[in-house]
């Protein structure tokens, strides 16, 4: 019997980083294939979307009626179900369509916007069908993808940590660039998975990982308003490539009327 | 404590050369990516001659002044801590045989021994707890021992206090007192240097030193006076156990959540702090798994979550957990506050949360 | 085990599943024993503390040790099968191999009861720390007085361990209270919250109290335990916290000054009483 | 008898910015009646949110539109910022954003090589299939994705939407030990990369000669990759804010990709139009290698595409390694930026071919308008257009089974944004 966890790898609105995790962690996937095959992974070369699996990774965000039929299939087909990436977990920065005249951008983009199909919102996996598990990161990286894996060949829940981007930041010895230089670090708010790559080339964190758990946003924003950040750039902060997650948005939103008010 | 004799500010790099002679990595401050940090040195040259701070809570600023001193500067982000306590390390392999079978190792990495150059009183203070914490304890930490066990400790009088600095609140500086091999008191000229250990002394004998002129002590000792004048922060006081447990409900906790960004960098960056989590990383091929700590802190949701629940849910509650425990909880755990005034947490706060400002707010009116 | 924890204090060792009993749904016992026959014989612990129990590749989690101290071959531990580590070691069988460590923590007052009339109060889904007790005072019946077995649950149907309860309460000397906040239909225990047992329970003055359940229902039974002449000294709670290291390093089991690691997880209710209940520590 | 044999080869999955597409392919009376090659990814409308967006937000920002060539798009943007601002770099950001692209290079180039091109010529579903057979060719090229990856995390931090790359120059500079260590690395890699090149011209490939139009950046010295005009293999040569007066997008009913045209007819862009148009830029250890080879570029058989991908990963081995010798760490990563109003052009050499930018900025330095031309939609007229020719080649009464496998390969070698997508071509055939 092929005790192999059986994987499926699907696209839905991404930009296709996110599943190149598994590609890129070369060597690593090849040593992993004596217990895991994948059933369905189209980069790779494997074709079976409705083939039942263990375990499903679906990248990318919901956004045409086609889409919403394929994830309950997804769904349907696999036991565990696994939301990778800024576009699954919070409809991705193509969710700031969310917010706009989705039809006047349509049609400034397309001379003939009728014939384009597309819902007028850009959703995460989860407002769609149960989600066991959901990876943030934009892009999701190899080792989180491995170890995600690796916890369903032996049956567990992944650990996923859920601090903040300080932690690592601090962990890995770098120096806090919000205190040291006055940027406009969103690692206070975001969640940590990426290793804190941004403080680390001595930039301010732009929060691609998505929020983290007991996020203030409201506090780091009136910090960024004390370092001289104007009500549009603090809202520009928040609503970015996790646009929608709840949070973030609420505080984008709160900062971009101030900013309105001002104008 | 009577010095030992004086060294040349041009004979700094014998210091160094004779700390590598007898065996030691030298670590020492130097300028990196805007603030003083702790880093390999090979160079006495290397040190942050002329460097100034400019430390207020959120704010950590650097200027060169063209100054000639090396050690003209308050603590930057991190002291003897990450030195000691790696902010990662393995503690554990695992591996499974094909029948299921299971072996474990607990490597101990050697280290080698290391000097560190440039450490101030504060940090000498948190030293001591840490001792207490990582190998005083029923079992001792065989990772954070290994460290311990070859430091040699070069220690400069801090003349230079930031503005988020209160040592003297706590009892713990500016004047390096104990727990040195060296001490070096900084002047124009050189450094008074002041045996601490047996291994402080046979090492200043390696060193090209003349006597101390009275004029140089008197000269160090004033520098202390006036850092101990410069410091505006202080404590209420050094045991705050009643006010602190005595107000638990205190209107202040909520005022304080509603800033605090509960993101960890003050435990991060205090020299005491000790909390750690451990975790499971498995080999690819699934062959070997290893079990590794790194730095965690009160102020995450997996300190305090059992199944199913977490105990210290909201901000409110992991900034109370923070502050009872190391300005009270220590005293029972380890016979003092768990503070030492370095005031990193003030300054490295993204927010500016001060903790002397808040332990006076919540102790307010309490004996 | 003792020297070798000095050393390396953390190290697992193996040891391999000799029985799984399936004891409710979601509880279940592993028997285990160290490969290393001279590491089992040498192995000493007492009623009340733990090991650390590690599923390879997944974690470890503290388990108390539920068997006999005097059985020298088997370490029972009986676990809710919850989370990661401890779902993962639900699905092991006879055969399989774990990571053991241990034992740490402070056990229960045995010595202290010697004699005495024992109260035990558990509130929640089964609280293995107490069986512990449990089956060390009826195999050594004549050392100990009157033994009182309270147990409270949310919902009837919460309760497990129906059978033992019923095996128990036909010792002599041995008193079983059933509670639910909620019944059911064929509930034959006492509607309400464990207090509600009280009246009819014999206990007696000078008894020894040992407790294990949820903090809140701790606390009210510290409380009317108080009222009803029950020396503070006398209770005795087994206390739950987040943990890693179990060797008093890693900071996640404090309350207050406490590590439950170390100083527990039974403590005197005296220890406790300040922050039991405050929620937050 | 008139036979209806209708091939529908569906791709419902395309990974690729303008996303999933299929191929309608309708085959009657031996003719090709229908051939339609559709993109019907729901539009990320990027061009629309970036609106209003600050220029320092661009660089993270477009590196979302592809994870596969993220470095690309930051280096367009970049380009365009800079032309406006009138910002200089200088020589080691100069430097050091070509060593960045050479890591894309590699490992989109070794990813297309061995993980979606070699099974087709080698006859396998995957990859993954090959693993056994193919042991050191896979594990080699896999060694070479890595060290691609590895460059771009030197300046990026990571190698998909890498984090590095701000207008100016860099966030910081790598310390001069991991610099000489990865160099070492590279250096060590040369002998996979000249052997990785012998095999790719060893591989079956089918013949074909086609004519073509080739469009890629000309650079006075290097061969081209973030800087230099726009050339064709017809005589154009204009610089990159011309574009839009010779290269027009048009919609097609069936995707919601725009075709590009070059004065109305289809082009190729991507690693065999460089090669065709700039071999002379190319380092002598590559011609050698190619000479080797037997290969002549220019080249009119579409296949030899995969022939200049191997080669371009030792183009960018040998570039890497020269512009990381005697690397210091400089005073300064990043030129400043003083933001000004207008519009300001972009042009670099994405892995799959030329990447075309243009941003309308505002005084306070925020995009009033974007227009994004990825090198996928230039290809898909040339794709259609191959598609055509191979198949009728290949003899149109051929099983259906051995269309979709010419099919899929041909649209594979255009590497369209990951052609892996079209192993998932599935044939349906409608017979009345
Ligand atoms: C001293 C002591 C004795 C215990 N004895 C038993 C027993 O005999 N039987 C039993 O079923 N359970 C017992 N528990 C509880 C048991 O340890 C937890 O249920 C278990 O750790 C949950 O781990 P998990 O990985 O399955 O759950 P998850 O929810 O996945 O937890 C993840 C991690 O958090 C930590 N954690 C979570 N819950 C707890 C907890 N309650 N206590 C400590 N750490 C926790 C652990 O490190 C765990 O690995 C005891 C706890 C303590 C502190
Ligand atoms: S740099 Fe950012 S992530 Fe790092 S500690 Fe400062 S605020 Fe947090
Ligand atoms: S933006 Fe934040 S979360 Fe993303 S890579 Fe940078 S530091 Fe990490
Ligand atoms: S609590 Fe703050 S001031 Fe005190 S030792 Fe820690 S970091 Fe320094």
């Amino acid at each position: 019997m092929d005790t192999r966890l059986r994987v499926a790898v699907h696209k839905f609105s991404s930009c296709d980083g996110c599943q190149l995790a598994f590609l890129n962690s070369g060597a690593d996937l090849l040593r992993l294939m004596p217990r895991v095959e994948f059933v369905h992974f189209a980069e790779a070369g494997f074709i079976a979307p409705d083939a039942p699996v263990d375990v499903a990774f679906v990248e990318g965000s919901i956004s045409t009626p086609q889409d919403v039929e394929r994830i309950e299939r997804v769904r349907a087909n696999s036991r565990y179900l696994v939301a990778i990436g800024a576009c699954a977990t919070a409809g991705g920065l193509q969710a700031l369509r969310n917010d706009a005249d989705a039809a006047a951008w349509m049609a400034a983009v397309y001379p003939r916007p009728a014939e384009i199909g597309a819902l007028p919102v850009s959703s995460a996996i989860a407002s769609h069908v149960p989600v066991d598990e959901e990876v943030w990161g934009c892009p999701v990286n190899e080792w989180q993808l491995l170890h995600v894996l690796q916890a369903r060949i032996f049956g567990v829940r992944p650990a996923i940590e859920n601090d903040k981007v300080c932690l690592e930041c601090k962990r890995r010895q770098a120096v806090c660039v919000l205190v040291a230089q006055g940027a406009p670090c969103m690692g206070p708010v975001t969640h940590t998975g990426c290793g804190a790559l941004c403080p680390r080339v001595r930039r301010a964190c732009y929060a691609c990982y998505g929020p983290a758990e007991n996020p203030n946003a409201q506090a780091l924003a009136a910090r960024f308003a004390q370092l001289g950040l104007a009500p549009a750039a603090i809202a520009r902060r928040f609503l970015s490539i996790n646009n929608a997650a709840p949070v973030f948005h609420e505080a984008g939103i709160v900062w971009r009327e101030r900013h309105d008010d001002h104008a | 404590m009577a010095a030992t004799g004086f060294l040349l500010r041009s004979h700094l790099q014998d210091l160094l050369d004779a700390l590598v002679a007898v065996g030691y990595r030298c670590v020492g401050p130097q300028v990196r990516d805007g603030a003083v940090c702790y880093d390999t040195l090979r160079e006495a040259a290397d040190l942050p001659w002329g460097w100034r701070d400019a430390q207020n809570p959120g704010t950590y600023r650097l200027r060169q002044t063209g100054g000639a001193y090396a050690f003209a500067w308050a603590n930057g982000p991190q002291g003897l801590k990450p030195l000691l306590f790696a902010p990662r390390e393995l503690l554990q392999t695992s591996i499974r045989a094909p029948d299921g079978g299971l072996r474990f190792a607990a490597p101990v990495a050697s280290v080698g021994a290391m000097a560190v150059v440039g450490v101030r009183a504060c940090d000498l203070a948190a030293l001591r707890l840490l001792d207490q914490h990582f190998i005083g304890g029923f079992v001792p930490d065989p990772h954070y021992a290994a460290r311990r066990a070859d430091l040699f400790l070069i220690a400069v009088h801090c003349s230079h206090p930031a503005a988020t600095c209160f040592c003297v609140s706590t009892g713990d500086g500016p004047r390096a007192e104990q727990g040195f091999d060296l001490a070096l008191g900084e002047t124009e000229a050189g450094f008074v240097v002041f045996a601490g250990s047996a291994a402080g002394a046979g090492l200043a004998e390696r060193l090209p030193l003349r006597p101390a002129q009275a004029a140089e002590e008197a000269f160090v000792d004033a520098a202390l006076a006036d850092a101990v004048k410069a410091q505006t922060r202080s404590l209420p006081s050094r045991d705050l156990r009643a006010g602190l447990f005595g107000n638990l409900r205190h209107p202040r906790w909520e005022a304080v959540a509603s800033r605090c960004l509960s993101c960890g960098n003050c435990t991060a960056v205090c020299p005491t702090c000790f909390c750690h989590g451990e975790g499971e990383e498995v080999a690819a091929d699934g062959a070997s798994s290893a079990r590794y700590r790194q730095w965690d802190s009160c102020f995450t949701q997996e300190h305090s979550a059992i199944h199913g629940m977490v105990i210290r849910a909201d901000t409110r509650q992991r900034y109370r957990q923070w502050l009872t425990h190391k300005l009270g909880s220590w005293h029972g755990q380890y016979g003092r506050s768990g503070c030492v005034g370095c005031g990193r947490c003030i300054t490295w706060c993204p927010v500016g949360i001060d903790i002397t400002e808040e332990a006076a707010a919540v102790c307010a009116g309490t004996p | 085990m003792r020297g070798d924890a000095m050393t390396e204090p953390q190290l697992l060792h193996e040891a391999v599943v000799i029985e799984r009993i399936q004891e409710s749904p979601v509880i279940f016992t592993l028997r285990l024993s160290f490969t290393d026959p001279e590491l089992q014989a040498g192995y000493r612990f007492e009623p009340g503390q733990f090991n650390m129990v590690g599923l390879y590749g997944v974690g470890q989690s503290p388990i108390s040790i539920v068997s006999d101290p005097q059985d020298e071959r088997l370490l029972d531990h009986t676990i809710r099968g919850l989370g990661r580590v401890t779902l993962g070691l639900s699905r092991l069988a006879a055969g399989d191999r774990v990571g053991l460590r241990g034992p740490y923590g402070r056990g229960w007052p045995l010595a202290q009861a010697q004699g005495r009339d024992i109260v035990l109060i558990t509130g929640g889904l089964g609280c293995a720390p107490a069986v512990s007790v449990i089956r060390y005072v009826l195999r050594r019946r004549e050392r100990f007085g009157y033994l009182t077995i309270l147990q409270g649950v949310k919902h009837a149907d919460d309760l497990i361990w129906r059978r033992q309860y019923a095996q128990w309460s036909a010792f002599p000397d041995v008193h079983v209270g059933l509670a639910a906040d909620v019944g059911a239909p064929g509930w034959f225990g006492v509607v309400g919250p464990v207090t509600a047992l009280f009246d009819q329970a014999p206990i007696r003055a000078g008894s020894l109290v040992m407790m294990c359940g949820p903090e809140i229902m701790m606390r009210v039974v510290a409380a009317e335990l108080v009222r009803r002449g029950i020396d503070e000294n006398d209770m005795w709670l087994s206390m739950e916290r987040n943990m890693h290291c179990a060797t008093g390093l890693c900071g996640h089991c404090q309350i207050g000054p406490h590590f439950v690691c170390r100083d527990g997880p039974v403590f005197r209710y005296p220890e406790l009483k300040a922050l039991l209940g405050e929620r937050g520590f | 008898m008139t036979t209806t044999r209708e091939v529908r080869l569906c791709v419902p999955i395309l990974a690729r910015v303008e996303g999933e597409g299929a191929l309608d392919l309708v085959v009657q009376d031996g003719r090709i009646e229908t051939l339609r090659l559709r993109i019907f990814e729901p539009p990320r409308m990027f061009e629309k949110f970036l609106e209003g967006r600050e220029y320092s937000e661009l660089p993270d920002l477009v590196a979302r539109i592809c994870g596969i060539c993220p470095v690309a798009y930051q280096m367009s943007a970049v380009q365009a910022i800079e032309g406006l601002f009138g910002i200089d770099p200088g020589p080691w950001v100069r430097a050091m954003r070509r060593v960045f692209y050479c890591g894309e290079w590699i490992q989109s180039h070794a990813l297309h090589i061995h993980w979606l091109a070699a099974p087709d010529f080698l006859g396998y579903e995957s990859a993954v299939g090959m693993a056994q057979a193919h042991a050191g060719v896979l594990q080699r090229g896999l060694a070479l994705q890595g060290l691609g990856n590895a460059i771009i995390k030197l300046l990026g931090a990571r190698s998909v939407h890498p984090v590095g790359a701000r207008a100016g120059g860099f966030y910081a500079a790598p310390p001069a030990e991991e610099v000489a260590a990865l160099r070492a690395r590279l250096v060590a890699a040369l002998p996979d990369a000249e052997a990785l090149i012998a095999w790719a011209a060893s591989l079956p490939l089918p013949a074909s000669d086609q004519d073509f139009i080739s469009v890629s950046l000309r650079h006075p010295l290097d061969y081209p990759m973030n800087e230099g005009r726009i050339v064709a293999s017809h005589g154009l040569d204009i610089p990159v804010s011309e574009y839009e007066t010779h290269f027009a997008e048009r919609q097609v009913a069936y995707s919601t990709a725009l075709f590009a045209d070059l004065h109305g007819r289809p082009y190729l862009v991507g690693p065999l139009a460089r090669m065709n148009l700039n071999a002379d830029r190319l380092h002598p250890p590559v011609r050698a290698a190619l000479a080797r080879t037997g290969i002549v570029f220019p080249s009119r058989n579409m296949f030899h595409s995969v022939v200049a991908r191997a080669a371009e990963i030792h183009q960018a081995l040998l570039e890497a390694i020269g512009l990381l010798a005697g690397y210091r760490r400089p005073a300064e990563t990043a030129a400043a930026a003083v933001p000004r109003s207008g519009t300001g052009f972009g042009a670099t050499e994405a892995p799959r071919g030329l990447l075309w930018h243009r941003y309308e900025f505002d005084d306070e330095g925020c995009v009033r308008r974007a227009r994004i031309v990825p090198p996928t939609s230039q290809n898909q007229g040339r794709m259609e257009e191959d598609l055509r020719g191979a198949l009728e080649a290949l003899g149109l009464d051929k099983e259906e089974e051995a269309l979709r496998r010419r099919a899929e390969m041909v649209i594979r070698n255009y590497d369209p944004c990951i052609s892996c997508a079209t192993h998932f071509l599935r044939v349906r055939v409608a017979r009345p």
